[in-house]
């Protein structure tokens, strides 16, 4: 799987995002500066955690409208894969990309700690190498990661299985405890209606190797660049 | 020509930060708030001179960047 | 403005000082020449009270590459890299305007460590808060946290430790302390001092605006009607745009571009076109007329004293303009050429055409004043004698309180809202371990990262205290089994103009510098903020130290979590030494008596053993014994995992509650499978262990027979920060 | 009655935010925008029912705080 990584101004987890797909791939992968439009020859295109712009005015606001977001609508039409993480996450939602959209956390604070995700299906390629229904630990780093989508999208969203983890505890029960940030319904990552493009808040990225005391997120990314 | 332009939570999204300054007032022992909403303002000066186009220009601006209409409204208002 | 001695004062120039400046001119300065003599000659750029005692540091060591006169200190580290760090004081700033002063305080340690070439890879905060009660403080916490948070999270440079105290003393005049750690490659640092003479001076990232110019000038009648809107500003830091700069710069650094580089600081361009040409002997031409301005109307006299945040003044090769400003185009940053290098040993600054500034850089350096003030000794306190120190608590209510008292209770309110994963480095967190440990990118070498200071110690005997600072760095670092390396230090006192506070300060150096010594534990870098008072009280005299060591291999280091059947051993002598202890204070309601004493050789010793120890696989968990005793420190380990301990009997000698919380120095709480293999390795050492106890369990079961939970004993370790800050959710 | 606050940084004092908005607004092909600031917005629903002393009121809360009077000034409105 050939794979780049969208550098916007003010984005800060793009070094992890390559550390982390080259741990799983062994291959270094494109850095793709956000004013390229020109994205031909990938397989998948990641939109990395971080605070494009600052993230004034709205988290991702501004990187959605940047020049290299009309060659990521139209790899999503090819049904290319997309993988958008926190600011990621946000910016594919402000451009439409995936429905709602990610409000400052209720507790009004940035949350930095680590969370448990619910693995919601098992059959994507990003999910592959976890167990339906099981937890992995991942790193929640957001001020911004309170899911909002109306109740009929959040309906359709639950109804066409497109959920892709929940917040929960380390057994897998979701609780409002376990909903630190307030998101809807406990989301944490959703899926576009063809499972090819995920969007997710916490960060798979920053634990992949086992020095960092837990590679929970590695599968993700060796699912990922093995699919393809 | 100032053209204004005010960004508020749609009704029915959750409004933490307006809560929570609804809350801090009830505590500084301020009696009688109600609802407490809280909003974006954006001050532009735009070279436009014909009110009525600034106004055109300053909502398309809203339209495509300063709101986000999935959980945001807008209002836009010329200032001299 | 008619500039006389008068409006000299009132820049905070002495008598004396103005005449000296009346001397090197030979005339009445002009007004941006008098502001250029002030932010130079003042206290914080030429260190005029503290240089004389500062000189008494070791500052050298085979691995140290730049020591102290640099932006940052440079450190070998092994595999052709350098650590690049130093900490800054923010700490007036904050009290004015809590959030933007720590987030601008965050902003200008980033740009002292990039400034040489580095990549910032941590951030650490040393801050000390006045008394909670007050909602003042809160405030202030409140602001503080988020605005570290709120830069640090932003620029994208994890958060990964701190220390927190409260004491009266600050109440009005918090310390924000901040400090930055970067990697770069051990060839390519980046100096200050200017070269080649026609060589141009380069102005790279934000406008300037009127942002932080000094105070004094405000006074004056020339700023009438509109006075409001000619106040000093206070700094907004822009961590967007720092961010930026911090890649704009580095993608530079990789070329050959640059002959010179240094942030704009304190004094902005005044202090940083005057180090670069002071320190390379050279003279420099600034021409106002082509600095990026956000306002209108400014005077030379703004340009040069603004603080404007996130700037860097550049001189670069001649060759290479083109291809630098492509770089800052890229990133969408001001780029412009204001002057170049002259050989006329002279900063001359124009404005519109007009000379501004005339001034010869030779004696501006040489002739800033340096005063030796006079000092007193601190009295010495009595030594107290545990079998006087009547316990009227008893060891679990003590517990009890002590680990939900504001000085021991659990910082994750505050860490929980710093990024402390970012770079996806981190191996330990904070309250992971005594040091945060950050690895190095594609390698198993990693970095560990302190912060240590006792104020209570420092202000009953300043040279004990700058001893014990220094002491417990280096014992973090070994904790989690690092090899300390060396230290910037950050020295917060009063009024150097009293006695007794200069005299704090000199011997706060003389304990610093004999420590230092004896654990070769260099100081690379500092800081010094004098002034610390409000209405003429001074807060605790505060030498923060930030320590760095190295470890080998990240995977070989211990945290403080301690695990399940495990044997309990305290490495170390213990005396029961009770004065300046937490326990006097917030359980017996005293603060007094001497501190305990540092015994640097035992120090060493213990300390050497404990590391050899964590390294060889044999000590799985480890943790220094500091404020609160042992048995705090074994309940912070416990609490760490969610396992238990039950501890045995202390020595008869030593009363219970002074072996349990007293202070006794150079000791370590380790669990090893063999406490008789440890002990017995020890005695050969030299160096004093003793079992207490084994892990395992859900409760604290202590020595008298009384247990708690731990569930209990977190729920009140854990209570402090989130109900003092509730309801104050309000954003900046 | 409704009280509503606007809090505005102060002339002088950098506006990181405001600076990105024109930025990108230009990035976007909007042509003649200059100075853009970003503000806040607070709408309160209040008790009182006499405009003056509502005014005072919210008045009150911006001082105490709603805005931050060392970078931030602050204007109420009351709207029937
Ligand atoms: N201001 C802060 N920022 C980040 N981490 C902090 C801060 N204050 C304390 N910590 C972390 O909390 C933990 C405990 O701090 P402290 O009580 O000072 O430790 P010690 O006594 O072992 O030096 C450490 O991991 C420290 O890094
Ligand atoms: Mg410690």
């Amino acid at each position: 799987m050939k794979a780049g990584i969208v550098v916007f101004p003010g984005i800060n987890r793009e070094r992890d995002m390559a550390i982390a797909l080259e741990t799983s791939s062994g291959v270094k992968p494109r850095m793709i500066w956000h004013k390229e439009t020109d994205l031909s020859g990938l397989d998948l295109v990641v939109l990395p955690g971080g605070f494009s712009y600052g993230d004034y005015l709205r988290c991702g606001a501004m990187a959605a409208r940047s020049p290299v977001m009309g060659a990521i609508r139209a790899h999503a039409e090819r049904g290319g894969f997309i993988l958008g993480v926190c600011n990621g996450f946000q910016i594919l939602t402000e451009a439409g990309l995936l429905p709602g959209a990610l409000l400052r956390n209720a507790s009004l604070r940035f949350l930095s700690m680590d969370c448990h995700l619910r693995v919601e299906r098992s059959d994507t390629v990003f999910t592959a190498r976890y167990q339906k229904q099981r937890t992995f630990r991942a790193v929640m780093a957001h001020g911004d990661g309170n899911y909002f989508a109306d109740t009929a999208a959040l309906d359709r969203l639950e109804g066409e299985g497109l959920v892709a983890f929940r917040y929960a505890s380390e057994t897998g029960d979701v609780t409002p405890v376990t909903n630190r940030n307030g998101s809807a319904r406990s989301i944490a990552g959703i899926y576009s209606p063809n499972l090819r493009v995920l969007g997710m808040m916490p960060h798979p990225e920053d634990l992949v190797d086992p020095l960092m005391g837990c590679a929970d997120g590695k599968p993700l990314f060796d699912a990922l660049v093995g699919a393809a | 020509m100032k053209a204004i332009v005010t960004v508020m939570l749609k009704n029915g999204v959750l409004d933490p930060q307006g809560k929570a300054i609804g809350h801090a007032l009830g505590t500084l022992g301020f009696t009688g708030v109600g609802m407490v909403r809280a909003g974006k303002i954006i001050e532009l000066e735009l070279a436009q001179t014909d009110p009525v186009k600034a106004k055109a220009e300053a909502e398309d601006m809203a339209r495509k960047l300063l709101a986000n209409t999935v959980i945001e409204s807008f209002q836009v208002s010329i200032d001299g | 403005m008619e500039v006389n001695q008068a409006l000299a004062r009132s820049f905070g120039l002495n008598a004396e000082e103005y005449s000296r400046v009346l001397d090197i001119m030979g005339r009445t300065p002009t007004l941006t020449e008098l502001g250029v003599f002030s932010v130079m000659w003042s206290e914080h750029c030429s260190y005029k009270s503290s240089r004389v005692w500062l000189k008494q540091l070791p500052t050298t060591a085979p691995w140290v590459i730049h020591g102290p006169g640099e932006n940052a200190g440079v450190v070998d580290i092994g595999d052709g890299l350098a650590a690049i760090f130093k900490m800054e004081s923010h700490n007036h700033p904050s009290f004015i305007e809590p959030y933007q002063g720590a987030a601008t305080g965050v902003g200008g340690i980033l740009r002292d460590v990039f400034t040489m070439g580095a990549r910032p890879v941590a951030n650490l905060n040393a801050l000390r808060f006045g008394n909670p009660s007050l909602p003042r403080t809160r405030r202030i916490v409140d602001g503080v946290v988020r605005g570290i948070g709120g830069y640090g999270n932003c620029v994208g440079v994890p958060t990964v430790g701190g220390e927190i105290n409260f004491h009266p003393a600050y109440d009005g005049n918090p310390l924000v302390n901040a400090m930055t750690v970067g990697i770069a490659s051990k060839d390519k640092i980046f100096l200050s001092a200017a070269a080649g003479i026609g060589n141009p001076v380069v102005y790279v990232g934000s406008k300037t605006g009127r942002d932080g110019i000094h105070g004094a000038t405000m006074a004056s009648a020339e700023f009438g009607a509109d006075s409001e809107e000619k106040r000093p500003t206070v700094q907004v830091g822009d961590p967007f745009i720092e961010k930026l700069l911090i890649e704009a710069c580095l993608e530079l650094m990789a070329t050959d571009a640059i002959v010179a580089i240094q942030d704009m600081g304190a004094a902005g361009l005044t202090s940083s076109s005057v180090e670069m040409a002071g320190k390379g002997g050279v003279g420099i031409e600034i021409d106002i007329d082509q600095v990026p301005a956000r306002e209108t109307g400014m005077t030379a006299y703004e340009f040069m004293l603004s603080e404007s945040q996130e700037r860097m003044l550049i001189i670069l090769r001649p060759d290479r303009e083109e291809m630098a400003r492509a770089i800052f185009d890229k990133w969408e940053l001001d780029f412009a050429v204001i002057g170049h290098l002259t050989d006329t040993g002279r900063i001359v600054v124009r404005h519109h055409g007009i000379v501004e500034a005339d001034i010869p850089l030779a004696p501006l350096g040489d002739q800033a004043p340096l005063y030796t003030r006079p000092t007193t000794e601190t009295p010495k306190q009595e030594k107290l004698n545990p079998a006087r120190i009547e316990d009227r608590f008893g060891l679990t209510r003590a517990l009890e309180h002590l680990v939900a008292c504001p000085d021991l209770c659990s910082r994750s309110w505050v860490w929980d809202q710093y990024d402390s994963t970012v770079g996806g480095q981190t191996v330990k967190r904070p309250g992971a371990a005594d040091a945060a440990i950050v690895k190095l990118e594609g390698l198993r070498r990693g970095l560990a990262l302190t912060t240590d200071c006792t104020p209570r110690y420092c202000l009953a005997d300043p040279e004990m205290g700058g001893a014990q600072a220094v002491a417990e760095a280096w014992r973090n670092l070994t904790a989690v089994g690092a090899r300390p390396l060396a230290i910037t230090d950050n020295m917060n006192f009063g009024n150097p103009e009293k006695p007794e506070i200069m005299g704090q300060f000199a011997a706060a150096i003389r304990g610093m510098a004999a420590a230092c010594e004896a654990l070769d534990f260099p100081v690379v870098s500092g800081n010094v903020s004098l002034y610390n008072e409000t209405e003429g009280r001074a807060i605790l005299p505060t030498p923060a130290i930030g320590g760095l060591g190295v470890l080998d291999d990240v995977s070989k280091a211990v945290g403080l979590a301690l695990p399940p059947w495990l044997d309990i051993v305290l490495i170390g002598a213990t005396k029961g030494w009770l004065g300046q202890s937490l326990w006097l204070r917030e359980i017996a309601g005293r603060e007094d008596g001497a501190p305990p004493p540092v015994d640097l050789t035992a120090e060493r010793t213990n300390g050497d053993f404990v590391r050899t120890h964590i390294l060889n696989g044999t000590i799985r968990a480890c943790h220094d014994v500091s404020d609160g005793g042992i048995l705090i420190a074994i309940a912070e380990m416990a609490m760490a995992s969610g396992f238990g301990a039950r501890l045995s009997a202390h020595p008869r000698d030593i009363p219970g509650h002074a072996f349990w919380f007293g202070e006794d120095q150079a000791r370590y709480i380790v669990a090893v499978p063999d406490s008789v293999a440890l002990i017995r390795l020890a005695e050969t050492a030299g160096v004093p262990a003793v079992r207490l106890g084994t892990s395992g369990g859900q409760d604290l079961t202590l020595p008298d027979g009384g247990t708690i939970s731990l569930a209990a004993l977190k729920t009140a370790h854990e209570r402090f920060f989130p109900s003092w800050m509730d309801g104050s959710e309000q954003e900046p």
